[in-house]
């Protein structure tokens, strides 16, 4: 509770303290994660960035509260995080949309858990839905629609629960490049209408630098730790081919380890 | 150079283009092809029945169609063909019906409960390599040569697969679907509503599926012993009697049976759950 | 801890289970709560085990004859489902002419459960080991060309425009890459056709047989012994068992063989 | 647009149109390809891109004009074509020797100049300490460098990469691009190489061709003649990347 306001005046939302995490006993102990303090501030875009198997999702797993830190501990908004917080909006990197489900009925379901009536949770999923660019497939089912366009589905789906913080799990992931760029814009458009607070996971270091107000850079070797936090103080919208944008770009990439 | 390819033939098939009339490509047709294959297995048949290559245990197709015929208008033990199709049917759908009301719940009792799991699981186990026909003989023991001996062996057989579906079905939900409505704010309670029924019920429809097309084959073999009508008694008339265009008629009505069966669960679960099988089909 | 301790307890809960099973069986027919006519004790089938090792009376042969007329039976058509099912599927799978001839009879002959066969079988083969060797084929035969089939379709289409671009042949690309794609699909497909085969085997014995282990248990009912049928009954299910866990075996040997 | 090729012509294409019923897809395109040249081509999503090299890959007939490589029409029977798939292409039943190995097999190389090569590629790429290994016991960017070997062991008279390095991360693309290009001026073959990422495509090329939507064509044709190793942050670097990006924007 006690430094729940930084240094600039602006609170703390997520506050991570000395967490860590392993699975398993014994000898099967494996560390993913070591002591690791982390805050995050209100309607801060922050982005997690480490390649592959950096105990990244594990991170989020905890901020979210699927899973128990090992030791440690994680306020959201001052309070401890004991389980799943609807609070907190989470876009997975695998898209997890209710396949029985159409994209209105996905997008509404936050609210229908909620209790909240038909006709209001109805105009709130269509509102982000037309917010999100769907508008047309609200019938649709997931299958029938592309990778984009599922994820599209999954920010709406979080974003119609009210949260006030947002956690996206690499969620472009598993898109083309152009696609992936394509959707790169749209979450800061999105973002600038919406503005909450972001965390944002990726292995990729074009995608942190063009969203980031901070990017935390995680060791590439489990037991993942933080290695350094860059503040990205670049105006937006930031172009791929601009020369300070480039240069960051090389710091970063200096950095990180290669994995062949 | 440009002129000498569009002259390709090869081109041509790939293409699908209408106008070109090589004898290869109507031979690589796989429609052309089917036609050639029936046909073919037709005069093949006949010319067995007619050289007696099984001695006077091969009739010819034309007979077969004649005795099916025949069959559906004549009475055969004081019923015709539809009767005796629905004698089974009807053992097939009560026994179905039984095994669908115990063995899903069963099976949503074990992927729910671990120990429910453990109790039932090992004596599901012991019982599930005997085959259903070798319970036979115990059926007709204890419950005599009727219906009820015949509907005990079908349950057996068809109640395998209801379990085991419901079983892996409601196991094996994704769990990031469960996390992703735990994030949403849900319960325990809508957790299984919203989530575990919806996510288990293609698999638990795949095993009631597996489980009818057990209980028409186990039917036959329940009906091969002791059997005053049915289809199973149809093809056992038929070797008492010496008469093997009438077996292989009734094969041929068992099979029509059996694919007319898959066909319409099929379209029930088309129509049940259509985010499921719109899938299949598109991918 | 509270981990191990729960798998503990469900492991008892297991043993105590099949325990409870047995003893109860037994109590229900040692207080005749059910008559001894219609149910043997757990007691008697062993008892009846022991007396049928080494008496051929009152079904006139031994345990072992049975065993082992039923295998010779079982492995013969399964063998020869195999060594003609497999490759059919296979070849259905790559060769449009193939797969246009033989699909459509393949088709029609699917949808026949195998104890239709039984009649014809017996007229065409007689009652003796060709009969139900044929049985046993038709019946293991349908799951091997299926799942051969299949495995080929299955063959990653990448894999096959990459071949194509090297310039290799129809038949190239079938052995060298169709045929080891598929090959994971068609063991799976051994233990199906297997269970189908051993099902078969004994509906076959029950309707004309005069040794082997589905005999056995239609000579039980026929001299009214419940322990007879009972032992039958188990035997099948042991066997059965057995051949699974060493063709299972061997699949695993051979997959190692070809995949790592 | 023939006073861009210096390299004498390895591959032309002549007039490549391409109809799917009445959809035209690609319209009448016409390119060569220089002597051991690097060509890169860039287009926006959905611009046909595998159509355009399924034809040039001769795995699709076009509906017009024809392909030659060395004034010969291109087949892959005669001709040594390699082609490296964005999706991951090792077979999973092969070691990666054998992986390496296999396009020669299809080419029946004799059996020594076969060992030979494969010492040289899988020395060049770096695997040699992984041949007896299966795909799935290396990582995916190990199994697109045995793709990349395989492709280059048949000393192909035209290689063509789909996005190789798609899912890579920078680090490990800039890496897998320098040993690419060092591949590359080793032995000297005609390239053809299709990606969405400019960057990528100026760092590489000699010459960029950019594809225009549907129906493609070639929208424009930008020399790159910056010395290698090339620096993402030279102006003369941006400028051309920028300019390309501006091509492909204008549509």
């Amino acid at each position: 509770m006690e430094n729940r306001i930084g240094n600039d005046g602006i609170k703390n939302v997520i506050e991570c303290k000395g967490i860590s995490k392993y699975f398993g006993e014994g000898a099967n102990k494996k560390e993913v994660l070591s002591t690791m303090d982390l805050s995050v501030k209100e309607n801060e875009f922050v982005v997690i960035l480490g390649p592959g198997q950096s105990g990244k999702s594990t991170l989020f797993r905890m901020i979210a509260g699927l899973e128990k830190p090992s030791t440690g501990h994680i306020y959201v908004n001052g309070k401890e995080v004991t389980g799943p917080n609807p609070v907190i909006g989470y876009v997975f990197q695998r898209y997890t949309l209710f396949p029985w489900k159409t994209v209105m009925e996905n997008v509404e379901m936050g609210p229908k858990l909620k209790g909240v009536g038909k006709k209001e949770r109805r105009e709130k999923a269509q509102y982000f839905i037309n917010l999100v660019g769907l508008n047309g497939f609200e019938d649709a089912y997931p299958h029938q629609l592309s990778g984009g366009m599922k994820q599209r589905v999954g920010i709406a789906r979080a974003y119609a629960n009210d949260p006030e913080i947002m956690l996206l799990d690499e969620p472009f992931g598993q898109l083309d490049a152009q696609t992936r760029i394509l959707m790169e814009q749209e979450i800061l458009r999105i973002w600038e209408k919406e503005k909450r607070t972001v965390c944002f996971v990726t292995n990729n270091i074009d995608e942190a630098i063009f969203l980031g107000d901070r990017i935390v850079m995680l060791e590439g070797k489990l037991p993942s730790k933080m290695k350094k936090i860059y503040n990205v103080d670049l105006p937006r919208p930031r172009d791929f081919t601009d020369l300070a944008f480039l240069e960051l770009r090389e710091e970063i990439t200096g950095e990180t380890e290669l994995a062949l | 150079m440009s002129k000498i390819l569009e002259a390709n033939p090869n081109t041509e098939v790939l293409e699908g283009a209408r106008s070109s009339f090589s004898i290869k490509k109507i031979l690589y047709n796989k429609y052309v092809l089917y036609v050639i294959s029936i046909c073919l297995f037709l005069i093949v048949l006949d010319l067995f029945a007619v050289l007696q290559v099984f001695g006077n245990f091969m009739p010819r197709p034309i007979e077969v169609l004649t005795t099916l015929i025949n069959m559906t208008v004549t009475p055969l033990a004081g019923k015709t063909l539809p009767m005796h199709l629905w004698a089974s049917l009807r053992r097939v759908l009560i026994a179905f019906a039984i095994a669908v009301f115990i063995g899903v719940p069963v099976g949503v009792l074990m992927g729910f409960s671990s120990v429910a799991n453990a109790i039932i699981s090992p004596i599901f186990h012991l019982f599930k390599p005997m085959p259903p026909i070798a319970w036979i003989s115990l059926a007709i023991l204890w419950l005599g040569i009727g219906e009820a001996s015949k509907v005990f062996i079908i349950v057996i057989g068809a109640i395998v697969p209801c379990i085991l579906n419901s079983y892996n079905g409601i196991r094996l939900v994704d769990e990031s679907l469960k996390d992703a409505l735990r994030m949403l704010g849900g319960n325990r309670r809508q957790e299984i509503i919203e989530v575990i029924f919806p996510a288990s019920f293609p698999a638990i429809f795949a095993g009631l599926q597996i489980s009818l097309s057990m209980a028409w084959t186990t039917v036959l073999a329940a009906e091969l012993v002791g059997a005053r009508e049915g289809m199973g008694f149809i093809i056992v008339m038929g070797m008492n009697l010496s008469k093997p265009s009438m077996i292989i008629a009734g094969m041929i009505v068992i099979a029509l049976t059996a694919f007319m069966i898959s066909m319409a669960v099929n379209y029930l679960e088309r129509w049940v759950c259509p985010w499921k099988t719109e899938l299949e089909t598109t991918e | 801890m509270g981990e191990n301790k729960k798998n503990m307890f469900l492991k008892v809960l297991s043993v105590v289970s099949i325990v409870a099973l047995f003893l109860g069986w037994q109590l229900v027919v040692d207080f005749g709560i059910v008559p001894n006519t219609l149910l043997a004790s757990p007691k008697q089938v062993i008892e009846m085990f022991i007396y049928k090792i080494s008496n051929a009376n009152p079904d006139g042969a031994v345990l072992w004859v049975h065993v082992m007329t039923s295998l010779q039976e079982a492995l013969t058509g399964y063998l020869l489902a195999l060594v003609i099912g497999i490759p059919l599927g296979l070849a259905m799978g790559w060769f449009v002419v193939v797969e246009g001839l033989a699909r459509p009879i393949f088709e029609m002959i699917r949808p026949i459960p195998p104890v239709a066969w039984i009649p014809l079988a017996i007229f065409w083969f007689g009652i003796g080991l060709a009969g139900k060797v044929f049985i046993i084929w038709a019946s293991g035969l349908v799951p091997c060309v299926i799942n051969s089939f299949v495995g080929v379709k299955m063959t990653n289409p990448v894999f096959i425009k990459m071949a194509k671009t090297y310039g290799a042949t129809d038949w190239e690309i079938f052995k060298d890459i169709c045929i080891p794609s598929a090959l994971p699909m068609v063991f799976g497909g051994l233990q199906v056709a297997l269970a189908a085969s051993w099902t078969a085997l004994v509906a076959a014995e029950l309707i004309a047989a005069d040794t082997g282990l589905g005999f056995l248990i239609t000579m039980g009912r026929r001299l009214l012994k419940p322990d007879m049928i009972i032992l039958g009954m188990m035997m099948v299910g042991l066997t059965g068992v057995i051949i699974g866990i060493i063709i299972d075996k061997i699949e695993k040997r051979l997959v190692a063989g070809v995949n790592k | 647009m023939q006073a861009c090729i210096q390299k004498e012509p390895k591959v032309t294409v002549n007039n490549l149109t391409k109809r799917f019923g009445n959809l035209l897809v690609l319209d009448n395109i016409n390119f060569h390809v220089g002597n051991g040249e690097f060509l890169c081509i860039v287009g926006p999503t959905g611009c046909g891109k595998t159509t355009f090299l399924n034809l040039l890959s001769k795995l699709i007939p076009p509906t017009k004009g024809n392909i030659c490589i060395d004034n010969v029409e291109a087949d892959p029977k005669k001709h040594n074509i390699s082609f490296v798939f964005q999706e991951p292409s090792c077979l999973p039943f092969r070691t990666v020797k054998e992986n390496i190995a296999y396009g020669m097999q299809v080419k029946k190389f004799p059996k020594q100049l076969m060992e030979e090569r494969l010492q040289k590629t899988m020395e060049l790429v770096g695997l040699t300490d992984c041949a007896d290994l299966y795909p799935s016991q290396i990582s995916s960017s190990m199994e697109q460098r045995v793709a990349i070997a395989r492709a280059f062991a048949v000393n192909p008279d035209l290689l063509l990469m789909d996005e190789p390095y798609g899912q890579l991360d920078v680090k490990l693309r800039y890496y897998l691009e320098d040993e690419l290009i060092r591949i590359w001026e080793e032995f000297k073959t005609t390239v053809i190489f299709v990606t969405h990422n400019i960057e990528e495509a100026v760092y590489l090329a000699e010459r960029i061709l950019v594809l225009s939507n549907k129906p493609t064509t070639i929208k424009a044709e930008v020399k790159v003649d910056l010395p290698r190793p090339r620096k993402f942050t030279d102006p003369k670097f941006i400028e051309i990347r920028k300019h390309v990006t501006e091509l492909i924007k204008w549509w």
